[in-house]
């Protein structure tokens, strides 16, 4: 191919490709707000949800936690008695 | 005697080419501008250091038999490596600024254009002589302006392998560049009043509806488009994955350890390709320029179309958020966030970005599906 | 014009047949019952997704050269993925409890009678007209009743290629469908009294012990029933891997990353099985139907085995046990556990009934060999 | 290989595998017996283990929680007195 | 009957030969040794339980088509796996020591001493009859003296794949030896006052200096042996995704997942290769011997090395830290630190131990690129 | 080749191989020592280390730290009063 048919060829393929990708991202739009009303429609089961105002809510640190406070605390009073 | 002359013809040193050494270097420079510079470190520092290893003499490293030998034919001539990233750049991808805005992709199409016009332009550089870009190297060069890495690799290793050294290093590099490239044309084409426009807050997105997205989005490429549906399948697989909730060690799995193995091999097969004869000539120059063209262009239809969009729009749209449709993810978000900062400090266009962000990446994987059906 | 011609022969739209949407359809019901119900996700999220890529017309997932082309060649056929996915089972699965009673490991002998039956019931199935199932063929869907899917799809891939998307998909749902499946067996066959026996509480195991019975299980598989070697030798170098304690960080990755990455791969190629001609088959509907009568005569025969051996036993044996025996782990042993507690509140037989639950992996591992061996 | 031979290979796969399954457990068993013994035979050292009574085991979070309590005890004093 | 028949071939005890029977106790021992004594467990045990499961018969482990046959040739022909554990090292591995007494070099190069002692040492074997090292074997054989186990693999993989197995496992079981071979000769080759000797305090090196200096290496290598390139690049790849501190999550991939898996693959694919008609021989024998001299030789080399420079630096050098010089990381160095302790409680010689130390690493890939460019 | 032939093969092999083993780690001594120069022309630009002396630097675990500790000081008063 020529220079003339390749650039004939460059602009068909730029016009085909935009009009592909916004045909796409279009029809992505359509189907995007078809969700969100099949969204609304159906909402996600509302899971209670935990507790978060109770103080020590990890259980892993707090028995650590706890022991530091008590070591800590009862050191602090000794030395400031 | 002779033990000596084989030693002497075993060193390197009777053997480099001057190509070669001009090639270490710019591997040097990678690693500068992957280490000091802080571009794109994850890609740059294997490309780098691929690109070093490939052009020791002697050394084999791309003979057959040799390390990224290997890693090359399994991983980027099979399109797995860059399929692979992309499930797990999937599994790392927040689409909800998208589905809380899905006007958003419009802007993530018009960036686009910044790859067509590219395409254009490779062919038009065919009139100066040296020049001679068939249809698919122009088409590889283009998918740059995609702004999009695992992107581009794919789709130069299947269109003009022989690009892919020069191709990757341009995407990742502009798409490092992109703070220094996009600010003045965002500037340029818009008032300071049209960037001081504040966007409505997003709405909380159900996990439901984000569930559903990756599998629409496949399920339109599959429909339309069958030959992007590798990419966007691997990257809605990713997605589907983390979004389900129900494969949680799956989806870590692929965005961490997974992507982070294959980002190396990738990184050393595409430096592999650094070769002097690949690497030293007029079309590396040549795919440079145009690199940085398609990025300016993509930003500049990015910003137009959002400003055309504000103007049919009941809501306001910053038009700064066309710039964020080249991909380039979060560093154009960024851009758009830190320019918008600089009209009004109190302005966060940051979410409202990530919208136009991720459809940038979706509009150059359809981009790359086109170009994959009507050249390849 | 010839351009919109290539494109709309490049749609998938022009090119779809009938079958590839079905499979899509099955494709995404796989997702639902991975997703909304919880149906073994790991695997069966996997294979949906991978079923619906299989199934695009034009997208080439399955041809020479396409990503789930390499997968299946690289990891199904060699056998690699399944043993790989054993060995991080291995190093997950703990066998204090079989350790500690022996005596459990009739009971995960017993339960791959529903893997022979099924096997009979297969070739039965020829007699009507439609069904020719190869001895291998029935070989390969009577492993089902192993109720584990590695096993499962290592034999389909070794005695029958073509009837594996079929085997794996009933395998995996058939796990999953355990707590339905077994509970009315379970009672049926036993009384309210028996299901209330209580277990004498297991002694401690020492660490000894436990790191010499991988290799007693790989030393009596040498010698006896080599066929089963490669399942059950990486299951027990897992297993010995973990319990040894010296090499943690080999142990923790092999459950762990390497695991996630096979089963992400291994879900893909399974799914890529999937296709219309292969699938959407009478054979399909016998494999499915088979599998649901394996799965109840393993878990009959498990608690008649119990039953019997309680007879014998100086301790009491709960009967509901045998149930466990089908492996399915560690499904089988919840529902033991759970209908255990059903008639008597205070008696927790889960620690009881992990013993015959990790013998039925070893009894469908030791089952499989016999298979490869006469039938392979 | 028409039905009925297929059922007659059929049947004695079950009966030769049935037979095989049993065989290989419970050689197991016995091989797990033996096992046992030797284990009783040749026990695990005993090792020290480690005092878990101490109250701050965890060397990794103590001096950051003993740090906290200090500023904390040290607050809490400040604004009650 | 026919089908006991069959079923007896199919037993491995039909077929059983004396050679795979004392190979599986070879395996039992390795077992035994890195679990019971802890010699280098996360390669013994893999290797180990690769010996046992490529002597089965009938399981077909080596044969095409079998797990092991994958592995290795997939791995170690390919020459991969030693190389992408090479990389992990290199992330893993810390040159401060080095770049602050940069003299330690010298120590690591006169502990290759050990190398080519053993290389001519195994040719004197031949005068031995039943012993017909060539030149390839030999210098396979040497390289045990390297006390570096993918060096070790990756040259005999390439050199002498027969003697694979007893080379592998010869290096792995001197590197735990370490701790026995090396404190004799070190005091025998040094008076108490020597090993009292105290070093000056290292100062600290900038993170420039960590940064370049692999790229130093890199570059030396490039132009001088560009045979040792792929054991230095992957190596130098490694340390500088660490030292670089911007691709943190390659460098802990590298250290961690990646080295994990290919450590549990390179170790099956090793003891692969211990099959009897291999490794029952009168070479293995005499490997056995040549490495133990190998490794004390080097030892030797290196303290006597130590002394030699003493005399001639300004600064005291305490000559244990010689030892060190045969790599052997971080045993080796442990070892000074402990000679060292004995002969002076207050005199902590680890790190300096750590300059030698790796030095010898470098040291041993160099001798290795020297031996496949004039050899090879 | 027979054995003297290997042996003198062998020789050579351990001259050169000892050389260049030397030449290479010499060469790269000078290599550091350069390196070394070049870094104290050029130093690491001076960070500003993160002031380590405030007491809670763990962001993570501080709300729990402190919830933690408020509450056992509470507990621990009222238990004291
Ligand atoms: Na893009
Ligand atoms: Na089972
Ligand atoms: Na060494």
């Amino acid at each position: 191919m020529n220079v003339s048919e390749l650039l004939a060829e460059a602009g068909i393929l730029m016009l085909v490709g935009m009009v592909v990708v916004f045909l796409f991202l279009s029809m992505l739009i359509v189907a995007i707000k078809l969700l969100t009303k099949f969204a609304e429609a159906y909402p996600d089961p509302i899971k209670p949800k935990r507790n978060e105002i109770k103080p020590i809510s990890s259980s892993k640190t707090s028995p650590q936690v706890i022991a530091a406070i008590t070591a800590a605390v009862k050191q602090y009073k000794a030395r400031n008695k | 005697m002779e033990g000596l002359q084989t030693l002497w013809e075993s060193t390197a040193l009777a053997h480099f080419e001057f190509g070669q050494i001009i090639m270490m270097a710019v591997g040097l420079l990678l690693l500068f501008l992957a280490i000091a510079k802080g571009f794109e470190p994850l890609l740059l520092l294997p490309i780098g250091f691929g690109a070093i290893l490939a052009n020791i003499p002697l050394a084999g490293f791309n003979d057959e038999g040799g390390l990224l030998y290997y890693i090359y034919h399994v991983g980027i001539e099979t399109g797995v490596f860059p399929l692979l990233i992309f499930m797990g750049v999937g599994a790392m991808t927040d689409f909800s600024a998208l589905i809380a805005n899905p006007k958003m992709l419009l802007l993530g199409a018009a960036a686009q254009f910044g790859i067509f016009a590219t395409l254009f332009g490779a062919i038009l550089l065919n009139l100066i002589p040296g020049f001679d870009f068939s249809l698919q190297d122009a088409s590889a060069i283009a998918i740059i302006g995609g702004a999009d890495g695992p992107t581009a690799i794919f789709l130069a290793s299947k269109l003009a392998p022989d690009l892919l050294g020069a191709i990757a290093v341009a995407a990742y590099s502009y798409m490092a560049l992109v703070p220094i490239i996009q600010p003045p044309i965002m500037k340029a084409l818009t008032t300071v009043d049209e960037r001081k426009i504040k966007m409505e807050q997003l709405r909380v997105v159900s996990k439901k509806e984000k569930m559903i997205f990756p599998l629409a989005v496949l399920f339109l490429s599959a429909m339309l488009l069958p030959a992007a549906a590798p990419l966007v399948g691997m990257f809605c697989l990713g997605n589907l994955m983390k979004e389900s909730g129900v494969v949680d060690r799956l989806s870590n799995t692929a965005q961490n350890e997974l992507i982070n193995i294959v980002t190396i091999f990738l990184g050393l097969a595409v430096g592999s390709k650094l070769s002097a004869e690949k690497f030293l000539t007029l079309e590396t120059l040549g795919i440079l320029g145009l690199g940085a063209i398609a990025f300016s262009i993509g930003t500049a239809a990015g910003v137009l179309m959002a400003k055309l969009m504000s103007k049919f729009s009941k809501q306001p749209i910053n038009p700064l958020l066309g710039a964020a449709g080249v991909s380039a993810v979060p560093m154009a978000a960024r851009v758009v966030n830190k320019v918008g900062l600089e009209a009004n400090p109190h302005n966060f266009l940051l979410m409202h970005a990530m919208g136009p962000n991720v459809a940038g990446v979706l509009g150059s994987a359809v981009a790359a599906g086109i170009l994959l059906a009507l050249v390849g």
